[in-house]
């Protein structure tokens, strides 16, 4: 008893301290989903952790209750059964056991793996805006406006946003929490990712592959905002801020950690081949790459 | 004078400013001292002979093991240092105990000796110790080669540590993705040492895996049927099918690379269409076996011990060898789930997210039968069966976490963050850890002769366990606010601090589990609980039915089995005076001599492997004639063995009270 | 040595098998085999993924000359046929028969070797080094890791021979043959492979 | 002898593995002449020859000849494990063969996974 108190106390102690050191507070950016994609994939993080839930305390509990009644001490009036080595039915229970658990979390899983795939044809046309990870900062350029920031972008809320994702750099890895899991950016590749905001808010980013000693710092502000204000922040981009010459994109290319700026255009050439087909439904990126 | 510029360069290239820190310099004065202080005592005890002769040419399999384990224990200590200073350096936000270059050197060793030169070690030092003996087996099957594969270890391990004070340390993480392990990204000689040592250490690992296996397949002891023998030896089995085929994809890994870094080739490159995903695969068809040779031998280990101290037979044996095999056979078929976010596409990610979950059936079977084996038995809470309690609802999160990071689009929101960290966390150290040291506080009594203190092991263990939840616990929920992996330090204002602060904690407790584990093993040296039965645990299995430490020849007779647990049935059935010898059943044994040969050739590929890291091309030829005079001289070497006559196994048993009167 | 060629004669078995470490070692360097399938395995799917990734450098097409590859293929097949002859002289024991066949299969390998390294001379003098592509490589890499496994076995074939010359066919060598023969054969498998895979549907 | 004997005696194995799996029983034999050899051989050298011959030659349409000469090369190297290697020679089981077979099984599907993978199917949209 003393060993088992021993034991499992201080395991609980430890489990009620993470909690109450932290609470579900708005830190817990993957718990305040602030988009469908977010939110999808919150709601199967959620139902996949009752399922496992179950299992853990079931396991456990017959743990516990096995260690408690099965102890070798005196007087143990528990049966002693040394030469039990087969139950047919316990063995098809056991195995049956954690086929049903899977089944129930495998569906979802499968479903949202393709449905993430797509962006959902009843939405508008997404926004496009193409992604560079370099040595310790994010370029964001957008095609269709024109113009390109540096750690920090804007986005419009209810409009859905085609992140194409490269890396001039080593490996590095897109995450806005709030808004939705990661993608790698890769040098030599275009990764496709769509996420969107369902309401505006400024959140963090942050790149979440090591990529050099610096890497810690990749971190960068996703804005999402009204359409219209997007449409004028763009317009006021165009007007007023600098170019982003080719002197600008060497400089980029160091090992440097730098303030976000903005750009009213950039040159044509600082992304690799653009994919060729697009459509709504099957963007299928084929390799793509400059020698 | 002409030679002045090249020494210069030489110094400089020896010791880059990264390596001459104060700590570090401190260090290397340190083990100095501690290597003189070693000299010296070898000396003034004349035990240089001894050491040659009953060590480092040895190839009986009861030593390499003991080798393999200290070397293992120490290499504990080093990745358990690194990651104090990990934790040390994350306590606080804006933390400066380490510059951010250190910080990725230090959690780039951490893992790669955790994994490769600590958990490996561990398994094949329980491998080593217990497999021949629990088979009926005078020694593994090809004793060079085993001794072969220790020193390529030890020597691979050594590459890796003496990177730190000579030449720089690796700073790529342990899985070393190019582009950034490249040379572009990553100059200097540290990805080299990675790139070398593993390389090294991975031909002894394979060449360890060939030897169990054809060692379980062929040398089993007359009636030990496939269905009879134990489960840790069909751990060993298994494990060592996986590392077959497991570590000659990290071989092209690591040798492409190398490629790429010395000789200029273009695989995972920025330029030339070089494809760096290429190596992540690679790395990942190695690496996920991998962590399922980790696991497997600890449920060997359990499989046994728990039995043992339920008094009771394993509950399903049939159930857990299929589970084995079914976990073997899935593990080659789940590696992308390591880089679902790399674009692959949702046809692929389903594939793999649904092959990983899968796996959790039979871990789930395996988890269930040993709790029905403690139940109706009579539970007796010994040192090795706490580190099974301990691992039961410490495995079973890992296990769980594992298939949460399994379900794709979640794991888009966990991936490379310290979600993932203390899923791995869970299911290494839970499980593989606590399975190594339950083996080793079980083995000990029969590799050393005698027992380690029980109630110093239960301190060991309480501390080691509470620290263990108190580290990683508040990393999953660090997971949720967004921290990820491998940062050097974090910004305040996140929410981070809290959790970053009790999780450092929980490892200094750990780390005080530790100490008091090699307290544990020194006391108990000093005071030994001499096992003179040879049969400590009550136990069930034939390495339990000979003397403790086991002679050399192991069996002065090989038994002939009847059934899955002999040892006990012949305790029941009062036949244990079976294992006895005379006159007449004994007869002469032959049995391999010692020889350098192995030491030496991993000895010269030590010596070529620093030519290749420097690049010095002179050296690395030099180093591989030395391989292939060593591999010459063991072709035409003349293997007479050594006979031990009937007398001299007559005297020995006799005094171990084995001899029919 | 006579008593093992007596039991030879009037056993099933080979002599290989007749001992039983020797027996042993063989499934052992069948397990070391089965490794280095796996080992070739992760190389063509290296070379697969790449074989398109030519940057600026030659495609396949414009790089492979089929004429000399055909001579190496038909020089290996042929090695091949010899090696196997060289255990079936030793299983009829004739000393001089194995040694001679088994002289005839180095020699073999060497012109093997030879052709490959001339060809690789080529590329390279053309200025096709593996630095120019992922493609280039990934070629040279696979056809490159075989040709050291036959040079590899040719070191390997001249001890043997010597040990041949010096032990006659005693249990030992009988069992070294063996294994030589199963890593000769195996390495043509392999060029079977690259041939088929590199060469063929290179030009196809 | 030069060899170690550090093993029990040899008698027939003893581990009943024979009885256990039935498939894997050994089968040797040498004949006089190496008939099986010199037919390998020629069978071998045919193949190559007629696999040449259809990619210079053009035989067929590229995906049918890619399957084509894929499928001759497996067939060669059946060929020369059934008749080179004396696959079916062993004492005791046939161990090597389930351990190739798996080895097989692997190192294929090291092949075919990893170009599948890097197809980079990633359907968004």
């Amino acid at each position: 008893m003393i060993l088992k108190r021993r034991l499992i106390q201080p395991m609980l102690l430890a489990l009620m301290l993470g909690l109450a050191v932290s609470g579900c507070g708005s830190d817990y950016t993957v718990f305040h989903p602030a988009g469908p994609v977010a939110q999808s994939e919150l709601n199967l993080i959620v139902l996949s952790t009752v399922v496992v839930g179950i299992i853990i305390l079931l396991i456990w509990a017959l743990w516990a209750y096995v260690l408690i009644r099965f102890r070798d001490k005196p007087g143990n009036k528990a049966p002693y059964w040394p030469t039990w080595r087969h139950h047919r039915l316990l063995e098809v229970l056991v195995f049956i056991f954690p086929v049903v658990a899977l089944v129930i979390i495998a569906i979802p899983t499968i479903r949202k793996t393709y449905a993430l795939a797509h962006i959902p044809s009843a939405k508008r046309p997404p926004l496009v805006i193409d992604v560079t990870s370099l040595d310790y900062k994010w370029l964001f350029e957008y095609p269709q406006e024109h113009v390109a920031t540096v750690n920090y972008f804007y986005m419009p809320v209810g409009r859905p946003v085609l992140f194409e994702l490269t890396a001039h750099s080593p490996f590095g890895a897109f995450w806005v929490p709030n808004l939705g899991g990661m993608e790698y950016t890769m040098p030599n590749r275009v990764l496709p990712l769509w996420l969107e905001a369902t309401r505006t808010g400024i959140f963090d980013g942050r790149n979440a592959n090591f990529s050099g000693k610096d890497f810690w710092r990749m971190s960068f502000k996703a804005h999402a905002v009204p359409e219209s204000q997007f449409q004028s922040w763009a317009q006021g981009l165009r007007q007023h801020a600098p170019r982003l010459t080719d002197a600008d994109w060497q400089k980029l290319q160091q090992f440097t950690v730098v303030r976000a700026s903005s750009y009213s255009s950039y040159p044509s050439n600082t992304f690799p081949e653009r994919p060729t087909e697009f459509t709504v439904h099957g963007l299928y990126y084929t390799p793509t790459h400059k020698p | 004078m002409t030679m002045n510029p090249w020494i210069t360069h030489l110094m400089k290239r020896l010791f880059p400013p990264q390596v001459l820190l104060p700590d570090i310099i401190g260090i290397d004065i340190g083990l100095t001292v501690a290597a003189i202080a070693a000299i010296v005592f070898l000396t003034k005890t004349k035990r240089w002979g001894w050491l040659w002769r009953e060590w480092i040419t040895t190839v009986d399999h009861k030593k390499i093991g003991i080798m393999y384990l200290l070397a293992a224990l120490v290499m504990l200590f080093r990745g358990g240092v690194d990651a104090l200073m990990i934790r040390t350096q994350l306590i606080a936000p804006h933390q400066h105990f380490m510059s951010a270059q250190q910080y990725d050197e230090v959690f780039t060793t951490h893992g790669t000796v955790m994994i490769f030169f600590m958990a490996m070690p561990m398994v094949f030092a329980l491998f080593n110790v217990a497999v021949p003996l629990m088979i009926g087996a005078r020694d593994v099957a090809f004793p060079r080669l085993n001794a072969i594969s220790f020193w390529l270890f030890a020597f691979g391990a050594i590459l890796l540590n003496i990177s730190f004070s000579i030449g720089g340390s690796p700073d790529a993480g342990w899985m070393s993705y190019p582009p950034y392990s490249e040379l572009m990204f990553n100059p200097g000689v540290g990805e080299n040492y990675f790139l070398l040592s593993l390389q090294v250490a991975g031909i002894g690992t394979i060449a360890t895996g060939i030897n169990f296996l054809v060692t379980v397949l062929r040398l089993r002891a007359p009636g030990m049927t496939l269905t009879r023998i134990p489960i840790f030896a069909w751990s060993a089995l298994i494990t060592s099918s996986l590392i077959l085929f497991a570590f000659p994809p990290l071989t092209v890994a690591l040798g492409l690379t190398m490629l790429d870094r010395i000789f200029g080739a273009s695989f995972f490159t920025l330029g030339h269409q070089g494809m760096p995903m290429m190596y992540a695969n690679l790395f990942w068809i190695f690496g996920h076996p991998e962590v399922y040779i980790l696991i497997m031998p600890a449920f060997g280990v359990f499989s046994e011990v728990v039995p043992t101290f339920s008094k009771k037979p394993l509950f399903g044996y049939e159930a857990m060898v299929v589970s084995l095999l079914a976990i073997s056979i899935l593990s080659y078929g789940t590696w992308v789930h390591h880089f679902f976010e790399m674009g692959a596409g949702p046809g692929v990610n389903s594939f793999f997210g649904l092959s990983t979950m899968l796996i959790a059936i039979p871990t789930g079977v395996k988890m269930f039968n040993w709790i029905f084996t403690m139940w109706g038995g009579r539970i007796r809470v010994s040192v090795p069966m706490l580190w099974q309690l301990g691992f039961i609802p410490t495995f079973v999160v890992g296990g769980a976490t594992g298939v949460m990071l399994a379900a794709v689009p979640a794991d888009y929101q966990y991936h490379n963050s310290y979600f993932l960290i203390a899923h791995f966390h869970n299911v290494i150290l839970g499980g593989t850890v606590f399975g190594v040291l339950s083996g080793m506080y079980y083995w000990w009594p029969k590799m050393f002769g005698w027992k380690l203190n029980e109630r110093q092991g239960v301190w060991a263990f309480v501390f080691f366990v509470v620290g263990f939840w108190l580290t990683f616990m508040p990393q999953y929920f660090l997971g949720f606010q967004g921290m990820t992996r491998r940062m050097s330090t974090y910004p305040p204002g996140l929410g981070w601090t809290a959790l970053n602060f009790w999780s450092t904690i929980g490892a200094y407790v750990m780390g005080v589990g530790f100490l008091i584990m090699v307290y544990n093993i020194i006391w108990s040296r000093i005071h030994p609980d001499w096992d003179t039965t040879g049969d400590p645990w009550d136990g069930r299995t034939m390495e339990w039915s000979l003397p403790s430490p086991a002679p050399e020849y192991n069996f002065a007779r090989i038994p002939h089995v009847h059934s899955r647990d002999e040892w006990w049935e012949m305790k029941q059935e009062g036949r244990t005076d079976e294992v006895k010898i005379s006159e007449e059943t004994v007869h002469a044994i032959h049995m391999p001599r010692n020889t350098p040969m192995p030491v030496l050739l991993a000895l010269a590929f030590f010596v070529g492997s620093i030519g290749m890291v420097f690049e010095w091309f002179w050296l690395a030829i030099l180093g591989g004639l030395g391989v292939v005079a060593a591999l010459t001289y063991g072709s035409f070497a003349d293997y007479s063995e050594k006979e031990i006559s009937r007398d001299t196994i007559l005297h020995t048993e006799a005094q171990l009270g084995r001899v029919e009167s | 040595m006579s008593t093992v060629t007596e039991t030879h004669r009037s056993a099933a078995r080979p002599p290989e098998f007749e001992d039983t470490h020797e027996s042993i070692r063989i499934l052992g360097f069948w397990i070391f085999l089965t490794t280095d399938v796996v080992l070739f395995g992760s190389l063509f799917s290296v070379y697969a993924v790449f074989r398109n990734r030519v940057a600026l450098g030659p495609t396949p097409h414009q790089l492979f000359a089929m004429g000399p590859v055909l001579a190496e293929t038909l020089i290996l097949l042929t090695s091949t046929f010899t090696c196997s002859l060289s255990l079936y002289a030793a299983r009829s024991d004739k000393l001089k028969g194995a040694v001679a066949w088994l002289t005839a299969t180095l020699l073999l390998g060497a012109s093997f070797v030879f052709l490959e390294i001339r060809e690789f001379v080529g590329d390279v003098r053309a200025g096709h080094t593996w630095h120019q592509s992922a493609f280039l490589s990934g070629f040279f890499t696979l056809v490159g890791t075989h040709g050291s496994h036959v040079t590899v076995g040719i070191a390997w074939a001249i001890m043997l021979v010597l040990q041949l010359m010096s032990r006659g066919l005693t249990v030992t060598n009988r069992r070294k043959l063996y294994t030589f023969t199963l890593y000769w054969h195996f390495l043509d498998i392999v060029w079977i492979f690259l041939f088929t895979v590199v060469y063929l549907l290179g030009i196809a | 002898m030069d060899i170690q004997r550090h093993l029990p005696p040899p008698e027939p194995t003893g581990h009943g593995d024979e009885v256990e799996v039935r498939i894997l029983t050994p089968h040797i034999a040498q004949p006089h002449f190496p008939a099986m050899q010199v037919t390998g051989y020629g069978l071998s050298l045919a193949i190559t020859l007629i696999a040449f011959a259809m990619v210079a030659y053009h035989w067929m349409g590229l995906n049918t000849l890619v399957t084509v000469l894929i499928v001759m090369a497996f067939i060669q190297g059946a060929l020369q494990l059934g008749i080179f290697m004396h696959l079916r020679e062993a004492k005791g089981t046939l161990w090597h063969l389930p351990v190739l077979a798996l080895a097989l099984f692997i190192g294929l599907g090291i092949v075919g996974f990893s170009m599948w993978i890097m197809l980079f199917k990633s359907g968004v949209s």
